[in-house]
């Protein structure tokens, strides 16, 4: 049978006071223990049912990258930086493969940009099923969660495929080009995927007056201005009614010559930002078919062979590359002074500004209840915030 | 209380065999329904027996309590729970007519309606008295989901009587072997099916309202409040909650089979004596399945929660409008 | 109204083949070049230690064999510590022989601490 | 791919008529401008009022030999396209400099409490200069180029009776 703990064996934790809510105002913490919230948490202090103020307390995955990334080189950096957030590991891929290439001056294959774009697409139409898939979870409704991780795993096995690992593909877009070249019989593979993608597209629509549109309109309405002083971008800020796009008004890769609106809302709410990501899981698509169609033949990756560390060398000078990530603009600033490491790496986060003021700020005179819609509508991932 | 089934060792055996058997159903249905929910996801699902794993192992880890928990209340709240919904099956017609309810009396449709609420009740005391801050706000809305769909369930309740009293003047009517063995669809004129529809409409509602399972489970909701009531519950304490859970499916279920769907099977092929009722026994699980899936599998998978606000709107506007139109139709024009 | 859509969903998936197997028994297999277990060819390695210098994780480390290989296999050869290994393949894609390849071996998980250091050892019986 | 970069040159002329700056021009949509601490904020309400609206980041960069912190704020304007990165250099010994809040509010607030608290910057003018990430961190501002983190953790949790540990100190 279990064998008793006598008293002295029990590490004695030194008595925690829990908080007791004396009348309605009390604290509440939305925590970083607490199954609908990730590893962050939010100090909430509550009066009745209405939030009176909200601090955030990052900080449970500060893993230091920019300092990691001193250390090595941009190859092995490059297989580091799909772990600043693994949800959308290839877009941060692009981000960090960009920076070195603009520094080092490599004139980057043709078929590798375009292999480039797809998997940064497909990654951000991933990304925007998980999103769908934790929203649905919030707001109660279990179906949409399972169908959405069910259909993302088709777009994993197309990961496992081409880059040889399902979440982390491990540097796949690295300084030079791609890693590999895509196997034969891979383009069919990812036109079925896409099929099946818009077949849980057409389902999203469908469950969406049951789910969505009642708990998320007119909550957690964020105004334009508020939006560009707080300093949200990609979906969040194109809910305001700001049109703006880094894929189009700073162009990257090949993205100026392939054609994709973007979607812009005016309401600034909850429900604004969610169509707005199924509007631009559609758009992903067109990019990824246009792409499929003009994949031009040839090598992948610059200098064919990695060369050994020892002879690495970065050519002196830095450089600021933004991207468009699943969740708005991800950079990267990198010094370099002439030796094989980075001198200094800066990686912003879109994260970093959607889950300290931005959430800060529409959380305040919030209800409970309304809580997770909000929490989960900015599509929050607390790696890229703490990085 | 009249006890009809001769000694009263027999009442004690049939309690035993009946709790058993109602145990047993209850977490065959919960398993029925985790897998067929699963289906309807596109995914396969655990095994039909899942919840009898899940309750052995309940069983098998100990239960930690919490320091500043009221000890005596933490519990026997799950105790108080699994008894009650014990006693809500002894009044129940489980099985159609073949097996007269053990307990029986003039108005025990009253009784069951509101002994309904004494786990939900256990429930609650158990959640105050964890004195976890998220068991405390869970424990606050549950008494808010139970005060509100009280009132169309009792006017669903009260509906049925009216018109059986009508038709059967003087009878027992809110005797539930009585009310199982006339049925009213057959009695009532176009305007009272209709009634008797939107009746069984608000009945669909109330259900999950009652088993706290997906468009009312505030009380636990994992997002906002992580596991609410039972946040401290673990090992034993938490099997008997989750028997009780699963008996109460039952009961409720059976109910709702009383109310509307009072037909037996055996009549109509001619059979009798033993295997007439063993048929009749079968049918009743069969309509019992049928009606849980409707209720609680269904909604829970194509509706998401309702917030806090939501919840007592819902029930007293929405649910006992229809509730009342369906009894003004099954009553007034005959 | 979208409710009865929801439901004629769900009817419809009801009766679909799910998405999902059931593992032990079936299981989704694994592509071509899939970055799994490493598997180190001793004869080909000629023990340049690329392999240990690009390791990301610092989880390749070059050491002798044992005595009785030594005559055989007198080089230092690549030791890998599965627990700092994040199977990015990079010392795959470096080996200038292509001695050291990722299989597709996924079910790493061991009870005994020893097996998670994989020590370079000659091939057959020894 | 350098066609008329006429945009990026008209506003290095906009920001030298009224500054003292050393502007240049990286590629398209690329401005860098270096400018002394002094008229920093001058220059970033100037910079604002062109229309350099979304700050995207502020970035501290370490030159121990130089003794200074490079400070990099790098901004973006929706109307014009482009992104203006102004540069300026700080003493490392006392790292004081007046914060943007005033100009760029929470965005640059936040960001100023991050170098704050990895690099050991004051931001005169924000008042919550609280911890973010490193809560109870009582050891000094760790991306510093000169904080030996190897030293550091071997006196805080070298535990001389683990084996593995020693193995990897000594």
């Amino acid at each position: 049978m279990i064998k008793q703990m006598n008293e002295k064996e029990l590490i004695t934790i030194e008595h925690i006071e829990p908080i007791i809510p004396e009348d309605t105002d009390y604290n509440f913490y939305f925590g970083p223990a607490h199954s609908g919230s990730g590893n962050f948490g939010v100090k909430l202090r509550i009066d009745g049912e209405k939030v009176t103020s909200a601090r955030a307390d990052p900080g449970y995955l500060h893993r230091g990258f920019e300092k990691l990334m001193e250390y090595r080189v941009p190859m092995q950096n490059a297989v580091l930086s799909d772990r600043v957030c693994i949800l959308e590991a290839l877009n941060w891929n692009l981000v960090h493969a960009e920076a070195v290439d603009e520094l080092t001056g490599v004139e980057v294959p043709q078929r590798a940009r375009y292999i480039r774009v797809l998997m940064a697409e497909l990654s951000r139409l991933q990304s925007h099923l998980i999103w769908y898939g934790v929203m649905s979870l919030a707001l109660g409704f279990d179906t949409g969660f399972k169908m959405a991780f069910g259909y993302r795993d088709y777009i994993l096995d197309i990961f496992e495929l081409i880059t040889g690992g399902r979440v982390y593909p491990a540097g796949y877009i690295c300084p030079g080009g791609v890693r590999r070249d895509l196997p034969d019989g891979s383009e069919d593979k990812i036109k079925r995927v896409l099929d099946q993608t818009e077949e849980m597209m057409q389902k999203m629509k469908d469950f969406d007056n049951i789910v969505f549109s009642r708990r998320t309109k007119g909550v957690g309405i964020l105004r334009t201005e508020d939006a560009i002083r707080l300093g949200a971008t990609g979906p969040v800020l194109r809910a305001c009614g700001v049109e703006t796009d880094v894929r189009k008004d700073d162009p990257y890769e090949i993205y100026d010559e392939l054609d994709f609106d973007i979607p812009v809302r005016r309401e600034g709410d909850a429900y604004a930002r969610c169509l707005i990501r199924g509007r631009e899981m559609e758009e992903s698509i067109k990019i990824i078919k246009q792409v499929l169609e003009r994949l031009p033949e040839g090598k992948v990756r610059e200098p064919a062979k990695i060369t050994p560390p020892s002879r690495v060398k970065i050519p002196e000078g830095e450089v600021y590359v933004r991207n468009e990530l699943a969740r708005g603009e991800g950079c990267v600033y990198m010094r370099s002074v002439g030796e094989g490491e980075p001198y200094r790496v800066k990686l912003r986060g879109p994260d970093f500004l959607h889950m300290i003021p931005v959430l800060e700020h529409l959380l305040k005179g919030s209800q409970i209840a309304d809580i997770p819609a909000i929490y989960w509508s900015l599509n929050i991932c607390p790696a890229d915030m703490d990085r | 209380m009249v006890v009809t089934s001769g000694t009263a060792l027999g009442a004690v055996i049939g309690t035993i065999g009946l709790a058993a058997f109602g145990l047993f159903c209850g977490l065959l249905y919960k398993g029925f329904d985790r897998k067929i929910s699963a289906h309807m996801q596109s995914r396969i699902g655990p095994p039909i027996i899942q919840p009898f794993l899940d309750v052995s192992k309940f069983m098998i880890k100990d239960s930690v309590q919490p320091e500043r928990a009221l000890t005596w209340l933490y519990n026997a709240a799950p105790i108080v729970s699994l008894a009650s919904v014990i006693t809500v099956l002894l009044y129940l017609p489980f099985g159609g007519l073949t097996f007269t309810p053990i307990l029986s009396g003039y108005g025990d449709l009253i009784l069951v309606v509101y002994l309904l609420i004494l786990p939900a009740l256990a429930m609650v005391a158990g959640g105050f008295a964890s004195s976890s801050p998220f068991a405390t706000v869970g424990a606050q809305r549950k008494m808010v989901t139970m005060m509100s769909y009280e009132f169309p369930l009792a006017v669903v309740a009260i509906a049925i009587a009216w018109k059986l009293n009508q038709l059967y003047p003087g009878e027992s009517v809110f005797g539930l072997a009585f009310i199982y063995s006339h049925p009213l669809w057959g009695h009532v004129g176009p305007a009272g099916i209709i009634g008797m529809l939107l009746l069984f409409f608000s009945i669909i509602v109330v259900t999950p309202g009652q088993l706290a399972t997906v468009p009312f489970d505030i009380d636990e909701a994992s997002p906002e409040i992580a596991e609410g009531l039972t946040a401290e519950y673990s090992g034993r304490n938490f099997a008997l909650f989750y028997l009780a859970d699963a008996a109460k499916m039952v009961a409720v279920g059976t109910l709702t089979v009383a109310l509307f769907f009072p037909y037996d099977l055996s009549p109509l092929i001619g059979i009798s004596g033993p295997v007439g009722s063993f048929i009749d026994f079968v049918f009743f699980l069969l309509k019992l399945f049928l009606v849980t899936m409707l209720t609680v599998t269904l909604i829970k998978t194509a509706v998401a929660r309702l917030k806090i606000s939501q919840v007592p709107t819902s029930f007293w506007g929405f649910t006992t409008a229809i509730a009342l139109v369906g009894l003004i139709l099954l009553v007034v024009p005959n | 109204m979208s409710m009865l859509k929801t439901i004629e969903v769900l009817f419809e998936t009801l009766f679909s083949k799910p998405m999902t197997v059931k593992f032990p028994y079936e299981a989704i297999e694994i592509p071509e070049d899939y970055r799994g277990e490493h598997e180190l060819d001793i004869d080909k390695c000629v023990g340049c230690g690329l392999c240990a210098e690009i390791c990301p994780n610092r989880a390749v480390e070059m050491v002798e064999l044992p005595e009785e290989h030594k005559e055989k296999y007198p080089k230092t050869y690549p030791r890998l510590d599965l627990r700092k290994c994040c199977f990015c393949g990079l010392c795959q894609d470096i080996c200038p022989r292509k001695c050291l390849i990722l299989t597709k071996n996924v079910f790493l998980a061991t009870p005994d601490p020893s097996a998670v250091i994989k020590n370079p050892m000659p091939k057959g019986p020894q | 791919m350098a066609e008329s970069l006429y945009k990026e040159n008209k506003v290095i002329e906009d920001i030298s008529a009224k500054f003292k700056v050393a502007g240049k021009v990286q590629r398209e949509r690329r401005v860098w401008v270096t400018v002394d601490k002094d008229n920093l904020i001058m220059l970033c309400n100037f910079v604002k009022g062109l229309g350099f609206e979304h700050l995207s980041a502020i970035s501290v960069t370490d030159w121990p030999e130089e003794g200074t912190f490079e400070l990099t704020y790098h901004l973006w304007s929706y109307s014009e396209k482009i992104l203006l990165t102004i540069k300026t250099k700080l003493d490392r010994t006392e790292p004081i400099v007046n914060s943007v809040i005033s100009i760029w509010g929470e965005n640059a607030q936040i960001h100023e409490r991050e170098l704050h608290e990895l690099f050991g910057v004051e931001f005169e003018g924000n008042e919550d200069l609280t911890p973010l990430f490193l809560e109870d961190w009582d050891g000094p501002p760790p991306f510093k180029k000169d904080f030996d983190w190897k030293e550091y953790v071997r006196q805080q949790c070298y535990d001389q009776a683990n084996e593995r540990e020693r193995a990897y100190y000594d």
